[in-house]
């Protein structure tokens, strides 16, 4: 029983029995542990990985009516391991002219800089890596080291296109960066905390998606421009440069951008569940209720979490799939005079009523967010609806050679 | 020798050896990358100093941003200097004769100070440093005035960058 | 505190080394028959003209420097919004006057016709 | 915590040195402003080390790193946008070149 309500604590105890008993000094011990736990923990990220090519590939054909991998394996299940197989054992090209070291370390930052966010990443009340009190700024940082390793890996290749692509993906990344963090606070504002563990129990109650939808929508849209996902993957827009930054790099090491790629969007699910859907837990004071006391157990929670996490993902999907890609003057416009000021206004919104309905008591408290993010809202929509209205009338006046020239300017 | 002095001197060697990369370098690319090495060797530092919020910062701004603008800034002006060529000045031994100087001087400085060769106490318990940090941000007795004043700073830069950057003011 | 980034350090340094396997793996088992067609730059079959540094926007620079005082306000801001808690209504205005300045130079970049990407 | 604070205090000296050498030696506007940066962060490494052997109840060690941290990114964001200015009138990023204002 104890193994089932905090199996971590349980192995971590007994292994530390084991390893002291064979006289090891306790900080050896503890370094032993961690590298078991951190082996297990990346191992199940990869296999999930893996796993997540299947699922990919089987959610996109259906959206485009097809039935997607199903030869090798029920369901086609077998499909990635597949995949893999085929990417070791390819011919791994080394352009000429590109600067070989750096031209390796591209993919490998790329993947690191997302396996990182699983140190932070609560799985369950007592599965998790680290509880940091900076964990919303960890987040942030290892965003950092993947900006990095794209505009290494685009500059390495000694490709135009790759560098053209690393550009573009390089200012979409920090352009949407802002809005990201200047989001981030919001969670940081309402549990008063920045550890992911404090912001999960801080929303046993209710979630913040309720307390700030727009913060919600913001966030899930900066979250789609960091992955570098449609509508934001002009870094990799075909028509013009090809496959963009990653255009040189073939086999295992493209493959590895493209597990990172997907990788990264599930765990930006399952960043989303913890932030604003409540993590492992949320279940507005069910569990409370004696009959539904399994929902505590470590196991159930962090199968609601890893499920709150594919609704991430597929949502992330779900948009990749269904838009067109943006142009690059639009995205950066879009960001800047748009989505910036919006999230700073969301974000004084917050601040000022976290102060002034504290008072309250819970309802009004939930009521009052809920409302005042309803009302800014609507006041955006209006500002947008009036400023489309004028930008019809503007372009309706135009003679058709204008608009051909703004279209050039890309 | 115990493990925290040896973590110490790796990420010391870590510091300095990409410092040196950063001033030596050929290639202008390759000494922003070096001293992004340098950069995360700091951030590590901060994280044994157990200043967590510093260190985190220190890659969101430092790695995450200024690196990212000084690459930024060697493709735009590459054309000029191709990488070919000295890329220090002929008389390069004065700078380094002058830096030994002051590190030798400073070295002598800290070494003297019998102050200086303590070990730190043991971080006391139940201080929350994070929200110290922000409580000594914005009280009125303490940081407030910095505080308010960085954001004026900022600003001034940010109008100044972009009305230089902008060219279009002659 | 010191054993949370410790376990970062090490999870770090193993994040380093899961991509790298693969990549040393592949290096052993896959052939390597390199020839000056295959390794010339990939630019649709066509012939590469000139220097890879091709000429860039300076657009690219003048976003990038938003962004760069942007993300260091937002550094302040954590703090600020770990304090509200504990303090009075005046420090929430502190911020947003904090903000607020900020704001005042993204709305002269934007009169100033830099955020547009022409 | 068995690193005495001398051992930080020499780091960042070595580390402002090597950043003063290279401000002084580089003939490139960009890797002088690289150098700066290093000289910055050794600045920083001793606040926070101060900080950290003094007293951590104290904040102004931080508080400070911080504002290094704001000045640093100002220092850059002029400093750059001065040199690729300059860059697109006179085609030169070398210090030595820049130099109409001397006359």
């Amino acid at each position: 029983m104890i193994f089932l309500n905090d199996p971590i604590n349980f192995i971590a105890g007994w292994m530390r029995g084991l390893l002291t008993g064979w006289g090891l000094p306790e900080g050896l011990t503890t370094v032993i542990i961690y590298v078991i736990g951190i082996t297990v923990l990346i191992v199940f990220a990869m296999v999930l990985d893996i796993l997540l090519v299947w699922v990919e590939r089987k959610v996109v054909a259906r959206f485009q009516d097809r039935i997607g991998p199903n030869r090798i394996g029920p369901f086609g299940l077998i499909q990635p391991f597949a995949d893999i197989i085929k990417l070791i054992i390819k011919e791994d090209l080394t352009p000429a002219g590109a600067d070989k070291l750096l031209y390796n370390l591209g993919p490998v930052l790329a993947i690191a800089s997302v396996i990182i966010l699983w140190a932070i990443l609560p799985l369950s009340e007592k599965i998790f890596g680290v509880d940091l009190n900076v964990a919303v700024l960890y987040l942030v940082a290892a965003g950092a080291l993947g900006t990095l390793s794209i505009i290494v890996g685009g500059w390495a290749s000694n490709n135009k296109y790759a560098l053209l692509g690393a550009f573009r993906m390089v200012a979409n990344m920090i352009a949407y960066e802002i809005p990201m963090v200047v989001v981030l606070l919001i969670p940081t504002i309402l549990a008063d905390t920045m550890s992911v563990q404090g912001i999960t129990q801080a929303q046993s109650g209710m979630w913040f998606a309720i307390l700030s939808p727009l913060g919600l929508i913001i966030f899930l849209i900066s979250a789609i421009a960091e992955l570098g996902r449609s509508p934001f993957d002009l870094n990799e827009a075909e028509s013009e440069i090809v496959a963009g930054f990653h255009i040189e790099y073939s086999g295992m090491k493209f493959g590895l951008f493209y597990a990172g790629e997907l990788l990264h969007a599930f765990t930006f699910g399952g960043f989303m569940a913890v932030l604003f859907f409540g993590g492992y837990g949320g279940f507005f004071g069910l569990e409370k209720i004696g009959f539904f006391s399994w929902l505590d157990n470590p196991f159930v929670q962090a199968l609601v979490f890893l499920a709150k996490a594919m609704f991430g993902y597929w949502v992330i999907m779900w948009i990749k799939y269904s838009m067109p890609r943006i142009r690059i003057d639009h995205m950066l416009a879009f960001n800047w005079k748009f989505l910036t000021p919006l999230a700073l206004v969301v974000l004084v919104n917050t601040a000022v009523l976290s102060k002034v309905l504290a008072g309250l008591p819970a309802w009004g408290y939930v009521l009052g967010m809920f409302l005042s993010n309803i009302v800014i809202g609507f006041i955006t929509v209006e500002i947008l609806r009036a400023y489309g209205r004028k930008q019809h009338k503007v372009e309706s006046k135009l003679s058709p050679q204008n608009t051909q020239n703004q279209e050039q300017a890309v | 020798m115990t493990v925290d002095q040896i973590i110490f001197i790796l990420c010391a060697a870590l510091i300095l050896g990409s410092a040196l990369m950063v001033v030596t370098t050929g290639k202008l690319i390759h000494a922003a990358l070096w001293l992004v090495a340098a950069l995360f060797g700091v951030a590590i530092l901060y994280a044994i100093l157990q200043a967590g919020f510093l260190a985190v910062v220190q890659v969101v701004v430092y790695i995450g941003a200024i690196a990212i603008l000084f690459i930024f800034a060697v493709m735009l002006t590459r054309r000029e200097m191709l990488d070919k060529g000295a890329q220090t000045r002929s008389n390069w031994w004065l700078p380094a004769l002058l830096g030994l100087l002051i590190l030798t001087g400073l070295v002598f400085l800290i070494i003297g100070q019998p102050a200086f060769g303590r070990t730190a106490a043991e971080m006391p318990l139940g201080v929350d440093t994070l929200r110290n940090l922000g409580m000594a941000l914005v009280s009125q007795n303490a940081f407030v005035l910095p505080f308010e004043v960085a954001s004026i700073l900022l600003l001034a830069a940010l109008v100044g960058a972009v009305f230089v950057a902008s060219g279009n003011n002659e | 505190m010191q054993n949370e980034w410790l376990y970062i350090g090490i999870f770090l340094v193993f994040g380093l080394i899961v991509p790298i396997v693969p990549l040393v793996f592949s290096r052993l088992v896959a052939p390597r028959k390199p020839n000056p067609i295959k390794q010339s730059t990939y630019e649709c079959g066509v012939e590469t003209v000139g220097d890879t540094w091709v000429q860039f926007k300076a657009q690219y620079y003048v976003f990038a420097l938003v962004f760069l005082i942007f993300d260091v306000e937002t550094v302040f801001l954590f703090p600020w919004a770990l304090s509200l808690k504990q303090m009075p209504l005046f420090v929430v205005l502190e911020g947003v006057l904090f903000i607020g300045i900020l704001v005042a130079g993204l709305v002269y970049a934007w009169r100033k016709g830099m955020l547009e990407w022409a | 915590m068995s690193i005495p604070l001398s051992w930080y205090l020499i780091l960042a000296a070595a580390l402002f040195s090597i950043g003063l050498f290279g401000v002084l030696s580089r003939k490139n506007a960009i890797a002088i402003l690289l150098g700066v940066e290093l000289m910055l962060n050794a600045v920083n490494v001793n606040l926070v080390a101060f900080w950290r052997y003094q007293d951590p109840a104290k904040m102004a060690g931080q508080v400070f790193a911080i504002i290094v941290f704001a000045v640093a990114a100002a220092e850059v964001a002029v400093g750059l946008a001065l040199i690729i200015s300059v860059y697109r009138r006179r085609k030169t990023v070398v210090a030595d070149e820049i130099d109409l204002m001397k006359w």
